[in-house]
């Protein structure tokens, strides 16, 4: 109750506020994404320009900082077994949807159990294999039972798809979404933008401070860095890699970045010659300049990485220095596999995906000194993910970073990882049992001692070459305060200004 | 004929373009990404350091090729559709008139992308699907030079002597059709060069690392700021192209022009 | 003979073309008064049109002009282009040839006629269109008013020649151009027109000079007569002297050309002009007719002079005035041509039809499936009988005539019995076999053994294919001579026709009209028919090349036993060839028989009307009475139950010609009469061939 | 006359109905389907089936065409696969932003392009003919894409007098509204005006040395109204046809336009709908221009007809 006054008195103040300044009397910001929204249903988003709005509209059980952190977002608390396999939450009391009504226990439990339906289609339905069953007990009060211990669980709760939506309105959602977040959704013109508007009833009391948002669909980069100089925008988000620097040099824009666990990764499928053989695998990591890459395919706006941990990660595995080109190596190595004088391959890239196809072009060039002859394709997006991925023998693929080093790793790097047989096929019994190890680990020490031997592992026995992981870059203008670049790739604009 | 200079020496270039060119069009060189033009690089260098003469060059090769054998496929298909359409009249004129009114239905272009969508993107493919774009009006116009033709009393001749059909149609009919469906076909090499270059552009036609102009613009677009002269070589290339080809048609239209040739004759 | 009006002195027009300076006219001198009507005749690229177009000023910048164009005392030559345009429609008017292109066709009638007043004189639209409808009625357009809210498209040829008429006269101009003006039309048609000319010169005194290549419309419309020959006048005088006394060799010349249209005039061979018309970029040094004149001599390599006397007449010929008459042809006299009337004829059409539809607005909608299952409205189609019902017979060796104005389905007919246009209905029986519905592929002897001759020497030939190589592909199909026999063989039919042997290699545009004309006769040939087809085959060309190919037609005939369909609009040249004649009008016989017996009466009233308004050349059949027909469109569709001629019929008895088929009427054997007046109401007309030429 | 238009309308429902069966037959063997699409990277075998079925894409060809037709003839459009929302108004949405736009374009290459092609014709070989001859050719002559990019950083980013690209809302005031138009629209007619300018210039010579025009002059007309009365009414007439096929030209190349200008219209709707295979929304999209476009036709035919006196007072010929 003192909450919800305080809200009210904040809320009063911040309209009143802009009432009395005609200059933030428009406390709309207007952002650029480059593409269209397939859809609204936040279980079946796939675009990180999706993924903004599962955060501006929902809210979800959990939230996840990007650095390993995890904070209460719809959860006050939750609590787990013992044997990390009955997780029980308690919800926020009082929290509305944008239609009036108030959250219960049993819409958490039917957006889970949506998510879990196969024919929803949710990426995120592989996660929550490993519960058993949901329970309500009371209208705040949610109890998973799991298959197997799992220490990351709660921070499965703060991952994109996993946004709690009104049980009554799952119809409805992929148009007219109605959400717990801070802000309403109000309109959108596909091709062109969507429209937010304030929620006055947010839980966090005086947030958001922002009174509207408009997500301006702007695929061209020209485009975007010209509305943004112009101040037709207020920010854009995930700037180009490629025009960084350009913008640097405006006095009135702030370019923001940080790093992420995102990554881009040469694919060799170990079920298919020649990389069946870990020697080759191995030869064509050490040829590979990671630093040079970076500077190919990202224009600088990444980190040379051993894995997807990131450097900027607790569990990043300082001792191992970043490898260097060794074409001799490489060729012994080759020659020790059968392959003295080289192979011929084929690498696909995946059409529209920039990084990735410049990771393809450069490696092609790179890969010529020890005699790989790289036949580049280039594949349309809908036809790589059928008949590429899991498919072919060699390709480029790349990841969003994900709401725990768990769920970064364990369903690549895992022999019964659940996107492990449609990547490359990847089996090392070390490996998999330091990642089974390190979901069972109860203290972080032992969880960064297990990753960093995961690192050592996976650099001698390499299922791919993962060269880096990106920046995340947004650029935008002066007025726009109380703004920072997510790790995870998302906008959080509750704190954001505009003056 | 400033028209027909231009375009032998794109023709002589494009040809001999493998041996000419200073770098291997796709001879990458990170370290000397995005320079300017100088006198080492004379069009500057890409994002991935490649040579943008060398790819201009070379791309030359594959418009001209585009826009070449793209009309060539039209004609193979449209001009012997015209002609029978045109000389049978009846059910068979018909039948291939309403499905050229389907075709000509859709823009050019969206014909374009829903042909290239059924099948992986090749040069080959592209060639192909822009030609069938440019069917129906290939046969269109040959229909009806061919029912113009077929009412000259020189063909009337050719029936009343008891000629065969396909002989009145090859020996008689296709010899005087060839000026007009040729400015024609000229106009045509234009548009499939641009209309190729678009579906570069969209993603549809050449791929990577091919240089291609419409996807060297469209690999450009992102650095104009930076590395103006990546998408402008290829644009003036392709500027100075279509031109050429369009000054060779509007001389060939003169040349062939039946009114002139009557006053010469 | 009052002071002339407009006066041309010394023109020349010279044009630089690639090959050195074409003189188009050289020193072309006249003279027209008021109310005086100066005909410039000339054959194709004589410069006649050129004289009409630099008097109105409407040359191009690439013509050099010298020498004096002057109206009224005013100089044209120079003049600027304001004061010129000032001229242009007020003072001297213009009619074109072509009226089916002169007319604008998005504009009203009305308008076209009223818009020189209203830039001449300045008057209002509605007052100007008051007088373009006075204008309208004076050159005897029916109901005027609303003809003048019609569109071009909507009114026939001589209509319109009517309206570009009254468009060039609503300003009153005093002198009256016109360039080939009734050439388009039809001889009835040309008829009224010529009348109508006639009148207007006398009723508002205009001095008219009228160019033409006709020498009988010359005849009957001019007072004085310029000749015009490569550019240069070569005689001038007044009608009666240059068409009655001739005294240059090439007019006497082009009226020796002409057939005459006389049941006499068959007996002996037409003699022309031989040789080409001259390069007008290097003509002959001297006389320019002398490589062509028969009377050619030493003296005639100098340059001749134009000596006018004091009546305004002479000729460019030093020996003008010793002249015997024209050579007569020195080929073998025409042999009469069996009758044969008791065997089997050659061919044989029977109540053969050829019905094309239309579709016609107000016909009403008829629904029908397209492709099975769409409704689809279909416009009620009128039916065009091009063939209506027409049975003939053309027996061996004979020329039957068949004469027929346009649009009357002559030349229909004539690809009908070729089988080159499918029959709708009836029987054509070639030597007694029906080939009428035969299929395609059973046509072989047919194609073999009859054959045709085109019109127009430009469409016939194909431009892409050497000259012997078309002909030789009709020898290698149709006959059996061996392919190394081939050539010699073509080159026969060559010397056949009259032309070199080298001509084996050229292409159709190296070659004259009369050649290319030559070469589709020779292809004809090629297949060793029996029966051919000549479709118009003189109607382009020049009288006196004109005169050569119907030679060479009849010699043929004659040499190689050859029957002929020959198909014109004009009466002479069919009444010179032909053994019998077919008189055809839309899409009916109305008329057979033999020559002499269809050009004496009894007359059908539409052959009576034809033959009186054929013009002829020779001074004072102009004078002789003429029948006149109405209109110029025959019935409708809906209304052809009766004869097709009521319409138009000046006999017509009434309501029975429009509603009950005329009979047959056979004053003597072979010779059939479709109509409904009485026979000896018929024997009664009297010859409409003016006694002059009897 | 009433006749030929039903005829018409019921040949374009004809060529509708046959595109639709071309358009479903060309995305059954396009590689790769909406279920794989919406599964995502990864998706087992079991998760497709499952979005198959519950999309009922599992059903044979012909029922699953005879339901998205039946829904046709009822008038529901069906629902975007990807989008979930029904077709109708997202298509309607976007094909009034586009028709804004292409309807601009149109009016500027017709008002345009006759009067250069006018222009040129009255000075024929004389500078201003040069002058539209080359400014046409330079036109047609390279890319609609390229002159986009040209225009955004010449205009947008470096003079900064419009906006890049986008639509702008009337609500914003006018000038925004208009401001967004302008670049998209220059570059459309940029690249089309060449046509109907060059056709213009050879229609206007051709009526100029025509018998009327010559019959003119001999009545002394002055030449300006023998230009504007006599010429230009006939001249046009073909320009008319013409302006038609600019208008499948017009859609073809607003694809690419409102890529670049990141303009919210159908073309880019589709080539959106195209990328995912979501063949309720091609199928719309397609039909929709294709209607667009045969309608254009209809219209040209009919204004042709109308202007020209030969058809509209004439005896038909069929």
């Amino acid at each position: 109750m003192k909450k919800r006054i305080i809200g009210a008195l904040g809320a009063a103040a911040v309209s009143l506020a802009a009432l009395m300044a005609p200059a933030m009397a428009d406390g709309n910001l207007r952002v650029a994404i480059p593409a269209n929204l397939n859809t609204l249903d936040a279980a079946k988003t796939k675009l990180g320009e999706e993924y903004i709005m599962n955060f501006l509209v929902f809210s979800g059980l959990t939230e996840v900082d990007g650095k390993g952190g995890v904070k209460p977002d719809l959860a006050e608390s939750w609590a787990k077994s013992d044997d990390q396999k009955t997780w029980t939450f308690k919800l926020r009391p009082g929290v509305k949807f944008h239609d009036g009504r108030l959250l219960e226990a049993e819409d958490v439990k039917a957006t889970i159990q949506r998510i879990q339906d196969k024919a929803t289609g949710s990426t995120a339905r592989v996660n929550f294999d490993i519960v058993e069953s949901i329970e309500t007990p009371d209208k705040q009060t949610v109890v998973f039972k799991l298959k197997i211990p799992y220490s990351g669980f709660a921070e499965l709760f703060g991952d994109r798809q996993v946004r709690i939506l009104p049980r009554d309105k799952f119809d409805t959602v992929a148009t007219s979404p109605v959400g717990t977040g801070p802000f309403i959704f109000k309109s959108f013109t596909p091709g062109d933008r969507v429209e937010l508007v304030k929620n006055p009833d947010y839980f966090v009391a005086g947030e958001p401070k922002l009174d509207a948002i408009t997500l301006r669909i702007m695929p061209e980069s020209a485009a975007q860095i010209a509305a943004l100089e112009t101040g037709d925008i207020d920010l854009v988000w995930n700037l180009p890699l490629e025009s960084i620097d350009q913008m640097k040099k405006n006095p009135d824009v702030v370019v923001d970045s940080t790093s992420t666990s995102t990554w881009d990764g040469l694919i060799m499928n170990a079920a298919q010659k020649p990389f069946d053989d870990k020697r080759v695998r191995k030869a064509i990591l050490m040829t590979l300049d990671k630093p040079a890459l970076v500077e190919v395919a990202l224009y600088g706006q990444g980190t040379p990485t051993h894995t997807m941990i990131p450097p900027s990660h607790p569990y990043f595995n300082k001792d191992l220095p970043i490898s260097t080109p060794d074409i001799e190596g490489a060729k012994k190595l080759l020659a020790e596999a059968g392959y003295p004088n080289g192979f011929e391959a084929t690498l696909y890239v995946p059409v529209g995906r920039p990084t990735r196809e410049r990771l393809g072009i450069a490696a092609k060039e790179l890969l010529a000194p020890i005699g790989i002859k790289v036949d580049l394709q280039r594949v349309p997006w809908d036809k790589f993910v059928k008949e590429i991925e899991g498919k072919a023998a060699f390709y480029t693929d790349g990841f969003f970073s994900r709401p725990t080093i768990d769920t970064s790793i364990y369903p690549f790097f895992h022999s019964t990882g659940s996107w492990n047989t449609q990547l490359w096929n990847y089996k090392n019994p070390e490996i998999d049992k330091v990642l089974d190890d390190a979901r069972a680990a109860k203290t972080e020490e032992e969880r960064a001692a297990l990753y960093n031997k995961f690192q050592a592992l996976a650099e001698d026995d390499p299922a791919g070459a993962i060269p880096y992981v990106l920046n995340h870059v947004n650029a935008y203008r002066k007025n726009v305060k109380g703004f920072s670049s997510s790790p995870m790739m998302w906008l959080d604009l509750r704190e954001t200004t505009i003056q | 004929m400033i028209g027909s200079a231009v375009l032998l020496l794109l023709i002589v270039v494009a040809v001999a373009a493998p041996w000419i060119v200073p770098y291997r069009f796709d001879e990458m060189s990170i370290l000397n990404r995005l320079k300017p033009p100088s006198l080492r690089n004379w069009l500057g260098t890409d994002e991935f350091g490649r040579d943008v003469f060398s790819r201009t060059l070379i791309g030359a090769r594959l418009s001209l090729l585009m826009g070449f054998a793209a009309t060539a496929v039209s004609l193979a298909i449209g001009v012997p559709l015209g002609l029978w359409a045109g000389y049978r009249r009846g059910r068979v004129d018909e039948i291939v008139m309403r499905s050229t009114d389907v075709l000509l239905s859709f823009p050019p272009i969206m014909l374009g992308l829903l042909l290239l969508a059924v099948t992986p993107p090749s040069l080959w493919k592209m060639i192909v699907a822009v030609g069938i774009v440019y069917v129906p009006s290939t046969v269109r116009l040959t229909r009806s030079v061919t029912l113009d033709l077929a009412g000259e009393e020189f063909v009337q001749a050719a029936r009343a002597r008891g000629e065969r059909t396909s002989y009145i149609l090859h020996a008689e009919i296709l010899p005087n059709a060839w000026p007009p469906i040729m400015v024609e076909a000229s106009l045509r090499v234009t548009f499939a060069i641009l209309l190729g270059a678009a579906l570069s552009f969209i993603g549809l036609g050449a791929q990577p690392p091919s240089s291609d102009w419409g996807l060297m613009i469209a690999e450009a677009r992102p650095l104009i700021d930076r590395a103006p002269w990546v998408a402008i070589a290829p644009g003036i290339a392709m500027g100075i192209t279509v031109i050429a080809v369009n000054l060779l048609g509007d001389g060939l239209r003169e040349a062939l022009d039946p009114r002139m040739h009557r006053k010469g004759g | 003979m009052t002071a002339p009006l407009l006066t041309l002195d010394n023109l020349t027009l010279a044009y630089q073309t690639g090959r050195g300076t074409l003189r188009a006219l050289n020193s072309v001198s006249l003279g027209v008064g008021a109310g005086e009507t100066l005909a410039v005749v000339g054959e194709s690229g004589s410069g006649k049109s050129s004289i009409a177009f630099a008097t109105m000023g409407l040359l191009g910048p690439e013509a050099a002009i010298s020498g004096s164009i002057r109206f009224d005392g005013t100089e044209l030559v120079g003049l600027d282009e304001a004061s010129r345009r000032d001229l242009r429609g007020r003072s001297i008017g213009m009619v074109f040839q072509d009226p089916f292109t002169s007319l604008n066709p998005s504009l009203r009638v009305g308008e076209q006629v009223a818009e020189p007043l209203v830039y001449h004189q300045g008057l209002t639209r509605p007052a100007a269109l008051e007088r373009a409808i006075a204008a309208l009625g004076e050159v005897g357009l029916p109901s005027p008013r609303e003809l003048a809210s019609a569109y071009p498209h909507q009114l026939s040829g001589g209509m319109q020649q009517r309206v570009l008429i009254a468009s060039a006269i609503v300003c009153d101009p005093r002198i009256l151009i016109l360039d080939e003006p009734t050439t388009a039309l039809d001889v009835t048609v040309e008829a009224q027109i010529l009348d109508l000319l006639d009148h207007l010169r006398r009723s508002r005194g205009l001095g008219m000079l009228f160019i033409t290549h006709n020498l009988g419309v010359v005849n009957r419309i001019a007072d004085r007569v310029c000749v015009l020959y490569a550019g240069q006048v070569v005689e001038i005088g007044a009608k009666e002297a240059v068409l009655g006394r001739s005294s240059h060799p090439y007019t006497k010349g082009l009226l020796a050309s002409l057939p005459q249209l006389s049941a006499q005039g068959r007996s002996q061979r037409i003699a022309p002009i031989p040789g080409r018309f001259p390069d007008l970029v290097d003509p002959p040094p001297g006389c320019i007719f002398a490589p062509r004149c028969p009377f050619a001599e030493e003296k005639c390599a100098a340059p001749q002079a134009l000596t006018v006397d004091d009546t305004g007449s002479g000729a460019r010929c030093w020996k003008s005035g010793r002249l015997p008459g024209w050579p007569q042809a020195d080929t073998a006299p025409r042999v009469a041509q069996p009758a044969g009337a008791g065997e089997e004829p050659l061919l044989r059409a029977e109540h053969l039809v050829k019905r094309y539809r239309r579709g016609r607005i107000g016909g009403g909608i008829a629904w029908t499936r397209k492709f099975g299952v769409l409704p689809w409205p279909e416009v009620r189609a009128e039916i065009v009988n091009a063939v209506d019902d027409i049975s003939i017979d053309v027996r061996r060796g004979e020329t039957l005539g068949l004469v027929g104005e346009s649009g009357s389905g002559k030349s229909t007919l004539g690809r009908t019995v070729l089988r080159l246009i499918d029959p709708s209905a009836g029987r054509l029986l070639f030597e007694g076999v029906d080939v009428a519905a035969a299929p395609a592929d059973d046509l072989q002897d047919l194609r073999k053994r009859a054959q045709i001759v085109f019109q127009n020497p430009d469409s016939s030939l194909n431009p892409r294919r050497k000259v012997g190589d078309a002909i030789a592909r009709a020898v290698a199909l149709q006959t059996n001579v061996p392919r190394e026999g081939r050539r010699a063989h073509v080159e026969d039919l060559l010397d056949r026709v009259g032309l070199p042997r080298s001509y084996y290699d050229r292409y159709p545009h190296q070659l004259s009209g009369g050649e290319k004309q030559r070469v589709g006769i020779a292809r004809a040939l090629a297949t060793g028919p029996d029966f051919i087809v000549c479709d118009e085959p003189v109607s382009a060309l020049d009288v006196s090349v004109q005169a050569t190919v119907l030679n060479l037609l009849d010699e043929l005939r004659d040499d190689l036993k050859l029957s002929y369909l020959f198909i014109s609009h004009d009466l002479s040249v069919v009444a010179y060839i032909a053994d019998r004649i077919a008189v055809m009008y839309s899409g009916r016989i109305c008329e057979i028989g033999d020559a002499k017996d269809v050009l004496s009466p009894p007359y059908h009233p539409y052959t009576q009307a034809l033959l009186s308004a054929v013009p002829l050349a020779t001074p004072g059949a102009e004078k002789s009475e003429r029948i006149r027909l109405r209109g110029d469109r025959p019935p409708s569709e809906g209304e052809r139950s009766g004869c097709v001629f009521h319409t138009r019929c000046p006999r017509a008895l009434g309501d029975i010609c429009a509603t009950t088929m005329p009979p047959l009427q056979e004053p003597r054997p072979g010779h059939r009469i479709a109509c409904h007046l009485p026979l000896d109401e018929l024997m009664r007309a009297p010859s409409a061939l003016p006694a002059a030429a009897e | 006359m009433a006749i030929y238009v039903i005829k018409r309308l019921l040949g374009i429902v004809a060529i509708l109905a046959v595109m639709s069966v071309l358009v479903f037959a060309i995305t059954q063997v396009m590689p790769g389907n909406v279920a794989n699409i919406l599964a995502g990277q990864f998706a087992d075998d079991a998760t497709i089936k499952a979005i198959e079925h519950k999309l009922g894409l599992d059903a044979p060809a012909y029922v699953q065409y005879w339901r998205w037709a039946g829904g046709v003839l009822s008038g529901n459009l069906g629902n975007s696969i990807i989008m979930e929302r029904p077709v109708g108004p997202l298509i309607w949405e976007a094909f009034k932003s586009s028709a804004l736009l292409a309807i601009l374009a149109f009016i500027m290459v017709a008002v345009f392009g006759i009067l250069l092609g006018v222009i040129a014709a009255i000075r024929q070989n004389r500078f201003a003919d040069h002058a539209v001859s080359l400014f046409s050719y330079v036109g047609v002559s390279v890319p609609e894409f390229f002159w986009a990019i040209v225009a955004i950083i010449v205009f947008a980013r470096y003079l900064n007098w419009l906006p890049s690209g986008g639509a702008g809302n009337i609500s914003q005031g006018f000038w925004v509204w208009a401001s967004h138009l302008v670049l998209p629209v220059l570059t459309l007619t940029l690249t089309l005006i060449a046509h109907v300018s060059r056709l213009t210039r050879s229609s206007m010579i051709e009526t100029l040395r025509s018998n009327y025009v010559r019959n003119a002059r001999a009545k002394g007309l002055p030449e300006k109204v023998i230009i504007r009365r006599h010429a230009l009414r006939n001249a046009l007439l073909p320009t008319i046809t013409v302006l038609a096929i600019d208008v499948g030209w017009l859609l073809g190349n607003i694809v690419v336009v409102e890529a670049v200008f990141s303009y919210p219209g159908i073309g880019r709707l589709l080539l959106f709908a195209i990328e995912r295979h979501d063949l309720p929304l091609i199928q719309a999209g397609i039909l929709l221009i294709a209607a667009v476009y045969c309608f254009a036709n209809l219209i040209a035919d009919l204004l042709y007809a109308y202007f020209n006196p030969k058809i509209r007072y004439g005896h038909a010929e069929s």
